[in-house]
């Protein structure tokens, strides 16, 4: 799709291994995006690396990951992290305008946790100080 | 073979002001389309495909004041392409492959002021074409592979007000490179992401600033004896969390002693072997930013902060709050801990050093307390922002604030408060002016909640419950006849009693959307005038006549979200409501919910026509 | 053009000042080429800075310059120069790759000379160790 | 709205060899044209555009082994998607914007051997992805943003030969970065035009290289400092035109001490203050490049080159061969003084020291002699290579090399010679086998000219002319007979008599092109079988039927750009030419000039009827 047409953006493999795999397909109709992660398996590691290219269509001054867990159509979990604020930018790409393209490769500061079995949609959303999509993503995630 | 589509199909350009403002983005536009008005001002042109750009690219728009370039894949920015814009203020061509810019690109425009050139492949600053620049006040070069600052001579660089080069590839700051910049004044200097490995001694040497920003320099000595002999008004050193950090030693900050600094920042930095001597070249520093430094504590009797104005510790490991010994910056005027990563106790009389303190963020910082907060914020007597909001429940002593009578702005919001007196807990507050209250779980049916506070003019109540889901006619709202904004959004509420608003006569903004008010609750209104009355998505449907003259002596109203009854019954208030289209915000969202046939329909756009027996209705789009 | 098209590419100026201007126009079917000179005068300065722009459409280990000038169609002086070679690699750009985009700014090492009067037809080639065309460009040179 | 263009309109892609090698470069494509074959091996596919590739991008040409997309607006290259092609073994992907490759984009290829990530933006190692890279020999990153050489763990470094990052922003390398590349033997390292201004102390540590390369670095000292203890074969220091040089010091040159050097280049630097202890360090260097170095002399009695085996001091200011003080280096064996910006004077018996030198290069040096070259050319007796083309009028004495008697190769290509004496200049040189006098303008009269010359193999006399445009049957390579190589390319030849070559029975190559020769100098060459036989652009419009046999027994002929006849005259050398076309070179150029109707049509299109009495001739295309 060259300016949303209708077709939909390729599923992707953020990572896969022998328990875990996360697919994940991005919902933004302007763009896709790339994203990996080092390491899949059930009992997730602490302070992952990933890998995350995307073009940005809005600045990102500020910058927030949304993110719901369903399973089987229910709700889970909802959570909101800050990512970039005005007053503590996290990260170097913290400030970077519409245009840019970036690309980060290094830790989240995740905690470890176990992934108990099962089927899982996540819907991640980035969007900046003006609610405006930066990325978006539904993702699932099988755990056997 | 070349590519050409016709873009007539694809314009949607959207106006955002009629033959002024208009955004194209996205479009996948070749050129600037037929129907955009020759008098456009400001145009927002980013994400199309424009790879050349030449004199005749936008000579028909020849009011141009402010043009997005962004990421329209151009190579090519020919001689004279804005020879035809005189008023052109601000370029932007982020994120374009540029290959080149020609001598007279950029002539034309008899004042440029803004250029963004961020990410579009420049290797050396000679890129940039330097005719007709001398009203540049803004230059943005980030994301570039820039490894050098040094401007040809001819380059004017007496306006210039901001330079960023962020995330470039500068490892060294010549003497030479900074004394080009000498002619402008208050410049703003961004180096952040660029990791400067090197700066010629003597290179800032009696040079000033307005602000200069080093962020993310893994070396902070080079820097800071770099900087000796300049002065800035501001000076961000911070580092991000994917970076190795080395640690901050006393001695890296030697350079200080020899700068004049008002304001430092240092985010995400650890320190190595912090001690009381640390700061010991800070004594000319204003405001000092450890945000998230991981610190669990401040050595006593540190050197070098007692005249510090304003320290922000947000995000640090702290216990307690005596732990930030506060005694050692006794100037202090405004203090932030906010986000405190560990559960915060206040301790007892630990701010008591701080006579001075006017403003006080503890907000996010997992605090509780049972018996707040004299003993808490003890000898804050100048003490005038306090923010204790998204904290763990407090409960709250009669005059729980008689320790900080000053206060103006008091924000509790997201804190559950229990309040364990019968009397008011902000009692005797003469001068607050603001109180935040939401989502605090409070009993609201106390009627002495408020009570001795004169001058309280913004109340915001959303998300706290009534009993009975309605405001009686006896509230808490009677003790603060000063009020003019009052926010009761989400209460849950039904019903409002006619009376219930009766001793507020200076109101000016009500909100009560996001409840579930009926038509009639507006009758509470009628003694206000001039005000603007949120009552969004609410369960009004019918209007009744008779409160028609409440809405119309109001300026403005939000109905939207309502499920507005769209039959004779409800004739009146339509045939009013697209009289007075003007006083409505969120009209595209006004829409009918019954009957089923016009569902959704704009109340704007629907047309009855209602005899005294109905005899009919229709609609037009 | 998109792929050369039959269309030209646009005249360009390389510089313009009180005496002397300097046009040009890419003669590459494939490509036009950004270039420019600090200064320009009938007493050409020695050391002039350019700035010159362009995608190599080929690699350039070995690169060479020939320089034809005429006037009213008769040949006055052929050159050729070569600029990068194998055992002399002059510039930084030597040695840069086939779809690689080079920016060069800075000194040619020319001598200075004065440039009579008239009206001169100049065709510029540059080309690669194997004679494919890397620029071409047909200047005008106007000395008043 | 996206644009597609129907791509077999434009496809034009050129088969190189039929079912392999396809070039598609510059075809605006977007996507892999139907007609190329499923066979295809080789793919040339640079200038197209492809944004996206995926699976199925390629998945039809299931055996490459090469595959160029240079410059395709790549953005993503997406899993798998060269999982259908295990022989793939170079993949270039240079000037493509890339914004992610997947994990698995480079799973498939059993063997990966070459990737080219050139100017793709990538500004960190991590982007690369590191599965399947197993086999990996050489990996191209110039041109990107890198600032740091640190692979992940998880990059399989072990098979790497070249490592080029040339062009980046590299500026500092770390021990650690170092060793991630310890199980890589034979590396070749390039870190030219990356300004590296710092070295961890030891990072080099005991490192073994093929080749570094640190070129377009301004301080070398931090780079000799920082390799110590450290072997390389070759090490390339020199600088560019355009960079600012400080100047090389003697101090710079210290860490060399400490270091196994085989070869260096030190090209365009300034030294400052060159004296005899500036390359105390060197004595392990075999081979020393001084090109462009700005030497107006070497001091003499320099310590550290004892040894050195090749010293190369091309385009240098030199006025007179002895400044260059030879006794320093006595066991050179390769001098090379090519394009000196002076007129170089040679001097007398500058070189007499150089008694193992095998080659010397004295070419483009506006060198001039009168009496040359044995007090020159003084104690060269292990001479074998000597090229003194490209210079001013040298005089030649009678037996001019005498003090090289071993020369085996001569140039004297674009020297005007003056031959002093009756007797051959070249006399004696018994191992002489290739002798270019290419533009000399000499006196080809001279038939004693190449007396001799037992052993001469290869002799170049292009654009030398001959008295009356003719070789007569005396002439001066009857005292040749070893020739197997002969030039007689631009001689202004007009004839050639029959007898003209008959002592000349080994010849394999004979080049007479770009003369007038008309057909039957053929006759010539009656005696010679099997050969190279030249005769483009000469004046051959007939080959009369008796010489047919004498073009039969060679082996590749070209006959191209001659004004051939195409009329029934030249019916039966036509109809042989077109029995034998596999013999022919330029056949593509081998037209008929008359008659008029059929100029310019190939030779090998026509089609002649003729009978005992003309009756007509036509061709086909
Ligand atoms: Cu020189």
């Amino acid at each position: 799709p060259d300016s949303g047409g209708g077709e939909a953006w390729p599923t992707h493999t953020a990572c896969r291994d022998g328990s875990l795999e996360v697919l994940y397909q991005s919902c933004d109709p302007l763009q896709d995006f790339g994203f990996s992660v080092d390491q899949c398996s059930k009992q997730l590691k602490s302070n992952l690396n990933i890998r995350f290219g995307i073009i940005l269509r809005e600045d990102i001054k500020e910058l927030f990951l949304d993110v719901a867990l369903f399973t089987k159509g229910s709700s889970i979990l909802n959570y909101s992290y800050p990512i970039c604020e005005e007053d503590l930018p996290k990260f170097t790409f913290c400030g970077r305008r519409k245009g840019e393209q970036i690309y980060y490769a290094g830790p989240i500061n995740n905690p470890g946790f176990e992934v108990p079995v099962g089927e899982y949609q996540v819907l991640l959303e980035l969007y900046n100080e003006n609610h405006s999509t930066v990325a978006c993503a539904n993702a699932t995630v099988i755990c056997s | 073979a070349s590519c050409r589509v016709i873009t007539s199909l694809d314009w949607m350009c959207s106006e955002k002001e009629a033959n002024k403002t208009y955004n194209c983005e996205n479009l996948d536009l070749r050129e600037i389309p037929d129907t955009l008005p020759d008098t456009t001002e400001f145009l927002e042109f980013s994400f199309n495909f424009l790879p050349t750009i030449q004199n005749t690219t936008f000579s028909r728009l020849t009011n141009l004041i402010f043009l997005d370039l962004t990421r329209c894949q151009i190579n090519w920015v020919h001689e004279d392409s804005f020879q035809s814009h005189p008023q052109l203020d601000t370029i932007v061509l982020t994120g374009n492959p540029l290959i080149f810019m020609a001598e007279t690109s950029l002539n034309g425009p008899k004042s440029l002021k803004h250029l963004f050139l961020i990410q579009t492949g420049i290797s050396s600053l000679d890129f940039i074409p330097t005719h007709n620049l001398e009203n540049l006040e803004s230059l943005y070069l980030g994301s570039n592979h820039i490894s050098s600052i040094k401007f040809p001579e001819s380059f004017p660089t007496q306006n210039l007000k901001v330079l960023d080069f962020q995330n470039n590839a500068i490892h060294y700051l010549s003497r030479e490179d900074i004394n080009v910049l000498k002619q402008a004044t208050n410049l703003s200097l961004n180096f952040n992401g660029n990791d400067i490995k090197g700066i010629e001694p003597g290179a800032f040497h009696s040079k000033v600033f307005q602000s200069l920003n080093f962020g993310g320099t893994l070396n902070l000595s080079v820097i800071l004896n770099g900087l000796r002999n300049s002065t800035t008004q501001s000076l961000w050193l911070g580092t991000y969390q994917e970076l190795d950090d080395q640690g901050l030693t006393s001695a890296m900050f030697e350079g200080l002693c020899e700068m004049s600094v008002e304001s430092i920042n240092l985010q995400q930095h650890h320190f190595s072997g912090l001690s009381s001597t640390t700061f010991r070249c800070f004594t000319g520093v204003q405001e000092l930013d450890l945000t998230a430094t991981h610190l669990d504590r401040l050595p006593s009797g540190i050197e070098g902060l007692s005249s510090l104005k304003k320290l922000v510790l947000n995000v640090n490991h702290f216990d307690q709050l005596c732990q930030i010994n506060a005694a050692s910056f006794p100037s202090l005027t405004d203090l932030y801990i906010k986000g405190n990563v560990r559960k915060l106790d206040l301790g007892a009389g630990c701010l008591e050093k701080l006579e001075n303190l006017q403003k006080l963020d503890l907000s996010h910082s997992d605090i509780e307390a049972s018996d707040c907060c004299n003993l808490q914020l003890k000898n804050l007597r100048h003490l005038q922002y306090l923010n204790l909001s998204h904290n763990e429940p407090l409960g709250l002593q009669s005059q729980a604030f008689k320790e900080c009578p000053r206060l103006e702005l008091l924000d509790l919001a997201f804190t559950h408060l229990r309040v364990n007196a019968p009397q008011s807990p902000f009692q005797n507050l003469h001068f607050l002016q603001v109180l935040n209250l939401s989502h605090c779980l409070l009993d609201i049916s106390n009627q002495h909640l408020l009570a001795g506070l004169p001058n309280l003019r913004h109340l915001n109540l959303q998300s706290n419950s009534f009993q009975e889901r309605s405001i009686p006619e006896t509230n808490l709202l009677q003790t603060v006849g000063s009020l003019e904004i009052l926010i009761l959004s989400s209460c849950d509420l039904h019903s409002i009693d006619q009376q219930a608003f009766h001793s507020l006569g200076k109101m000016s903004h009500v909100d009560l959307s996001h409840n579930s008010l009926p038509g009639n609750s507006i009758d509470a209104l009628s003694h206000l005038k001039g005000i603007y009355l949120n009552l969004a998505t609410n369960r009004i449907s019918v209007i009744p006549p008779h409160l028609l003259p409440v809405l119309s002596q109001q300026s403005i109203i939000n109905l939207s979200h309502n499920p507005l009854d769209c039959t004779c019954s409800n004739i009146h208030f339509i045939t009013w409501y697209k009289e007075n289209l003007h006083k409505f915000e969120g009209s595209e969202e006004t829409t009918c919910a019954n009957p089923p046939s016009l569902r959704g329909v704009k109340l704007s756009d629907v047309e009855l026509s209602c005899g005294i027996t109905a005899v009919g209705m229709f609609f037009l789009v």
